[in-house]
């Protein structure tokens, strides 16, 4: 554990290095985006150059700022669910366990072991969805014409096929409650899930492959864009991105939430902290969630999957502040709510993962090239629905 | 154009029917989208040039980063007001013959997320849409239905007269006037040309 | 892991003066926190931050919380000198009399910060702070050195609640537009006069629209419709 | 009637020529080639994009483009209708002139290169005796309109697209001569019909190509490689790489200007590719001497589009270097390479007929291939790495 906090007796330890530019001609500057190819949305970066190398970099974000946080404050706390399904719209189902999850924690509510299950399911479905999209654009930002951008949606439809058929969205679940899940799914769905999972893993090794064996990747990627580990958790940076730095922090492990405590699984650590480090830790936790996957789905208890005491109509907690994370795709999702006994919360606060990673991209990527910008862009692995909410 | 109209043309001059038509099916079959991406229909968007939807059947999956070389602008998501003067300028930058597919909710309306502060209630408030698809996001189906639909408004433009695309009409608006961000909202509200505010009688 | 007691009375040996008070939470959640004071509060951070047994390396979440100036109405026993006839005789008498008063509490801007440990692995340790009131005085300090997680946030909070972080490197607007004058997520915030037409209007946005009609009327007189 | 089949484009050239006053004749000749030039390359362009867009999408799973005529045959059609008839713009700050010149020169480069490759026996526009340095020359001048596109822009992006392409374009612009020369040396002749008549010989039925050699076979692969590079195809697409730099240094073209940019790209492939076949795999003569019946064209046509089939597969699956690797590929690998490579040809020439040959220059080559895997490797430790996990 290199969790230690060694250099803070230094004054501005934790702030970007200055990079002082060669020569006396004018830096050359760059607003990268809004509107730019790969910056996954609607980012912008204001660049300076000297040359290709970056010599300053500031993020501008509130492209995609939807007021997730005034409209949670005027909506009840169930209509609010829909609305976390387009915080993140890659992984919906984990948004909605983690606002499930503040709520629950507010009015102290039991979920069923049934719907735990039910929810570890989804969530690690969503989160090899996640995951195997993120390489895809990894590579498809290094300019591969997006061939392995193609087999990852292959494998994400096949999973979206099942959200569908238990939810009745492909990307908008909106499928979990307070207190439980929305439906129970049938024996048949439980079949279909099992079916796609054993064929998972022989997906998982192909992108294994295309990291490990592709020098190209390799010499694009490592020792590039490098993390320390007590930068990343002073800057708050959770999720795939701190433990490819080797910080051993799975949310899933600490805090024992749902019932992630009853199944085997590790936590895959990198020791560079650069962008191989960090999709190699994603595509190993693909391999271990396709573990927890045939756990869960062999252990499956049956039982109701809503509890008969949930409050659903005249929903009204009394007042008190709660605040829910779990271990998203991302990195720690969290909710913060604040009730004065109202059906609306008095303050809604979305913990959002992917804005503070990009904390630290400034950090990564000054004294690099444009083409690395992209790529230590690429992978923090954020959303811009979750970065501006 | 219809059967018998097209004989009575061809006694006029058959070159000028063939050439429109000729010229219809190629703008219809080689429609270039922008990459360009809002919010969370991008990445259905994404889906449907993807191997099971498959895009590039119609001759479109030739994303184009830069607008000058895009025919047609999708609209994949919330508009925020900070976003829309930059949505505005990129409609700007295209080349014409240009369309706009507005998908999604978000895109028409605002959909969702219509009574937060920062979001633009519609995007054709700025630029005219060619087509609208509705849903939270849309299904890649409907992105293809909406594209054929496309494919159908192009063929069926007459290039002459009334009802003629904008790029042939000379006096058609060219450059669609950028909002300003200002201190509490943007300024004009909407482009009034494009987007009069619906009179309805009750 | 400390209880609040225990982090607080830790605190208060460690800075002196920092004025700690526990806000309990009558939530299930049991997540207290303890207020600091503005003035002690960098202080305090760093000794989280550092001290071997909490360990607080992590500041997961930080945010805003806007309070209303609130019309507090009491009922308050006063006794008053009353005259009064008794037996024919006109004596002064203490009464006591339950009389409403109300007085304006004034509002305030609160930042409230999620702690975790990465080392220890424990937490949430909540911590809150308050500005004075919510127009002039709404400076707090800022704790970026201590947790860089809070540059973007504090960012955040400056700009949808107008909290002013002293010693942050670099406070603009995050979300919203350098143009931009409004804080929008204060609760007195008015949205600009954005009409938009909806078939079944209800409610607030039944409300809105009407007050578009009559602005527009005001202003052009046209027939511009609902 | 092999030899006519052989030769029809030719004979067809001279009784079409043979038809006109004797005056008009030398001219009309001329004419007659770089019409057939002109019309050739564009719909071999045409077919060549729609292989491309049908083949990525077979590699990845899909059908591509199938809805304009049978099999989407028509969607080149399609698209040159949409590009010509698409609005031009200019930026207002941008320098009008050498905007709209840079296409134009791009494409006059691209298509005088075509004058020197032979595409067949007798087949050949100039048959001059320094045919190899006259491409290279006009080959350099595609770096002249790529920079000129991207200065006259005033594009940030479209500036630094073409500060890439002239450092990509200039520096691999070396080792595809070194590796030319190489060739060169064993021929004996800068013409280019020479070289290939030089290797249409068999030994037992197989040919003597120069790829079959261990340096040709070195200098093919070294050539490949520079020649992708000189073409701006992936993996060295970088003056174009979508992900960094929107479009590169044609960020602000539309239109038709695009559309020739398009065009210059492609048949600047299919002159390399050209090149190629003529100085390693035997040009236009048949790969076993049994099959000299038929066409030469026919063999020269089937390896060019052979290569540029190639090209496309590369381009479905490999992801794009960055500019500082690039420069290092180039002059610290490739380079030196090509250098060995020329050693190892006088070696070849020095040695003699023999077994003796073959053994020292596969030896020599080896050894210097191997040597620098594992040195480059090692020294900048890249490689597969092993992780830990916690419980």
């Amino acid at each position: 554990m290199s969790g230690s906090l060694r250099d803070t007796n230094l004054e501005g330890w934790n702030r970007p290095p200055v990079i002082v530019p060669d020569g006396e001609g004018e830096l050359l500057e760059v607003a990268m985006g809004p509107h730019h190819p790969s910056t996954h949305g609607v980012f912008r970066m204001d660049l300076a150059l000297d040359g290709e190398r970056v010599v300053r970099l500031k993020p501008v974000f509130g492209y995609l700022h939807r007021n997730h946080e005034q409209i949670g404050e005027t909506v009840s706390y169930l209509a609010m669910m829909p609305y976390t399904d387009r915080l993140d719209y890659i992984c919906s189902l984990t948004n909605n366990w983690a606002y499930a999850l503040a709520v629950e924690k507010l009015v102290g509510q039991a979920v069923p072991e049934r719907a735990e299950y039910i929810r570890v399911i989804l969530a690690e479905l969503t989160r090899i969805v996640n995951h195997a999209s993120a390489i895809g654009f990894l590579i498809q930002e290094m300019g591969a014409s997006g061939t392995p951008l193609m087999y990852a949606f292959r494998e994400r439809e096949k999973i979206l096929d099942l959200f569908e058929s238990l939810t009745g969205s492909r990307m908008m679940c909106n499928y979990m409650r307070f207190g439980g899940c929305r439906v129970d799914p049938s024996a048949a769905w439980l079949d279909a899930t099992r079916k796609v999972v054993a064929g998972l893993p022989q997906f998982a090794h192909e992108f294994e492959n295309l990291l490990m064996s592709n020098e190209i990747v390799m010499a694009r990627c490592q020792g590039v864009g490098k993390l320390r580990p007590e930068l990343a958790i002073n800057a708050g940076v959770t999720g795939p991105m701190l433990r490819a730095s080797g910080v051993n922090y799975d949310i899933r492990k600490v805090d024992h939430y749902g019932v992630y405590d009853r199944f085997k699984f590790r936590v895959p650590l990198g020791d560079h902290g650069d962008i191989y480090d960090r999709y190699m830790v994603r595509v190993l936790e693909i391999h271990e969630s396709i573990g927890i996957l045939e756990q869960a789905l062999k252990e499956i208890p049956g039982g109701p999957v809503m509890d008969p005491k949930a409050k659903i109509r005249g929903f009204r907690p009394k007042p008190g502040e709660a605040y829910g994370r779990i271990e998203g795709p991302k990195g720690e999702l969290g909710f913060y709510l604040i009730s004065d006994g109202g059906n609306s919360p008095y303050r809604f606060r979305v913990r959002p993962p992917s804005l503070i990673n990009l904390t630290v991209l400034e950090d990564m990527c000054l004294g690099h090239n444009v083409a690395d910008v992209v790529l230590i862009f690429g992978s923090v692995d954020i959303v811009l629905g979750e970065v501006d909410r | 154009m219809e059967e018998g109209l097209k004989i009575e043309l061809g006694k006029q001059g058959v070159f000028v029917t063939t050439i429109e038509e000729l010229y219809n099916w190629g703008r219809k079959n080689s429609v270039w989208p922008m990459q360009f991406g809002l919010a969370c229909c991008a990445i259905e968007m994404i889906a449907t040039t993807m191997a099971r939807y498959d895009l590039a059947r119609f001759g479109a999956e030739v994303f184009r980063p830069s607008p000058r070389q895009a025919d047609l602008m999708i609209i994949s998501g919330t508009v925020t007001k900070k976003m829309a003067p930059q949505v505005v300028r990129l409609y700007n930058q295209m080349a014409e013959p240009r369309y706009v597919i507005a998908m999604g909710a978000c895109a028409i309306s605002g959909g969702p997320f219509k009574q937060g502060y920062n979001v633009l209630k519609g995007i054709d408030r700025y630029i005219p849409v060619d087509v609208h698809i509705p849903g939270c996001p849309p299904r890649p189906e409907a992105l293809l239905q909406a594209f054929m639909t496309l494919q159908k408004k192009i063929e069926e433009q007459p290039l002459t007269g009334e009802g003629r695309p904008r790029h042939l009409d000379a006096e058609a608006q060219g450059e669609f006037p950028v909002p300003v961000q200002g201190e509490h909202d943007l300024e004009p509200t909407s482009n009034k040309l494009v987007w009069p505010l619906p009179v309805v009688i009750r | 892991m400390k209880s609040v007691e225990e982090i607080k009375a830790a605190i208060e040996a460690a800075v002196p003066g920092a004025g700690v008070e526990i806000v309990p939470n009558p939530s299930p959640s049991g997540q207290h926190s303890l207020r600091l004071l503005p003035s002690h509060a960098v202080a305090v951070a760093y000794f989280l931050r550092d001290d071997e047994d909490l360990g607080l390396d992590f500041l997961s979440n930080l945010t805003g919380v806007d309070h209303l100036d609130k019309e507090i109405a009491e009922k308050v026993k006063v006794t008053r000198q009353v005259t009064k006839t008794v037996d024919g005789v006109e004596q002064t008498v203490d009464e006591v009399v339950e009389e409403t008063r109300k007085h304006m509490e004034p509002g305030y801007l609160e930042t409230v910060y999620h702690l975790f440990s990465m080392a220890k692995k424990h937490g949430p340790v909540v911590l809150r702070m308050r500005t004075v009131n919510r127009t002039d005085e709404v400076e707090l300090p800022s704790v970026t050195p201590v947790w860089r997680s809070a540059e973007f946030q504090e960012r955040e909070v400056f700009d949808l609640y107008g909290v002013v972080f002293t010693g942050h490197p670099d406070l603009r607007r995050l979300l919203m537009w350098p143009e931009f004058k409004d804080h929008p997520m204060r609760r007195d915030y008015k949205e600009p006069d954005d009409f938009e037409y909806e078939p079944t209007p209800h409610d607030t946005v039944l409300a809105r629209a009407k007050d578009h009609k009559a602005a527009v009327a005001g202003q052009e007189g046209t027939g511009t419709g609902l | 009637m092999v030899s006519t089949l052989d030769q029809i484009f030719v004979l067809l050239k001279h009784w079409l020529v043979g038809l006109l006053p004797s005056v008009l004749q030398p001219a009309a000749g001329v004419l007659l080639s770089v019409v057939a030039i002109v019309c050739v390359f564009p719909a071999l362009f045409a077919l060549t994009v729609l292989l491309e867009r049908k083949g990525l999408g077979r590699m990845q799973n899909r059908l591509g483009p199938n809805r304009v005529g049978p099999f989407g045959i028509l969607q080149p059609i399609a698209d040159a209708i949409k590009s010509l008839t698409k609005e031009d713009i200019v930026p207002l700050r941008a320098d009008a002139l050498i905007h709209f010149l840079a296409p134009l020169v791009l494409v006059v480069a691209v298509f005088l290169e075509f004058a020197v490759v032979p595409m067949g026996r007798n087949m050949v526009l100039v048959d001059m005796d320094a045919s190899l340095l006259f491409f290279f020359s006009i080959g350099a001048s595609t770096e002249l309109s790529v920079f000129m596109a991207g200065w006259s822009s005033r594009n940030k992006y479209s500036l630094m697209g073409a500060m890439r392409a002239v450092a990509q374009m200039i520096s691999y612009e070396v080792p595809l001569l070194m590796s030319s020369v190489a060739v060169v040396m064993i021929t004996g002749s800068l013409s280019l019909v020479k070289i290939v008549e030089a290797q249409n010989q068999y030994t037992y039925g197989l040919p003597h190509w120069n790829i079959f050699t261990p340096w040709g076979c070195a200098g093919f692969v070294m050539f490949a490689i520079a020649a992708t590079a000189e073409t701006n195809r992936s993996p060295f697409d970088l003056p174009e790489g979508e992900s960094e730099l929107v479009a590169g240094y044609f960020t602000e073209y539309s239109g038709f200007k695009f559309a020739l940019f398009f065009l210059g790209e492609y048949l600047g492939m299919f002159s390399i590719s050209g090149l190629g076949t003529a100085l390693f795999l035997g040009g236009w003569s048949a790969p076993f001497s049994f099959l000299w019946w038929v066409p030469s064209w026919i063999w020269f046509f089937g390896k060019v589009m052979l290569s540029i089939c190639v090209l496309i597969w590369v381009r479905g699956t490999l992801p794009r270097l960055r500019q500082d690797q690039l420069m290092n590929f180039a002059w610290k690998f490739v380079l030196p390479m090509t250098l060995l490579n020329l050693v190892d040809v006088a070696l070849w020439r020095f040695l003699g007929e023999g077994w003796l040959r073959w053994v020292v220059c596969s030896a020599v080559m080896l050894v210097a291939y191997v040597a620098a895997a594992l040195t480059g490797l090692r020294r900048d430790h890249i490689g597969p790495r092993s992780y830990r996990y916690a419980e």
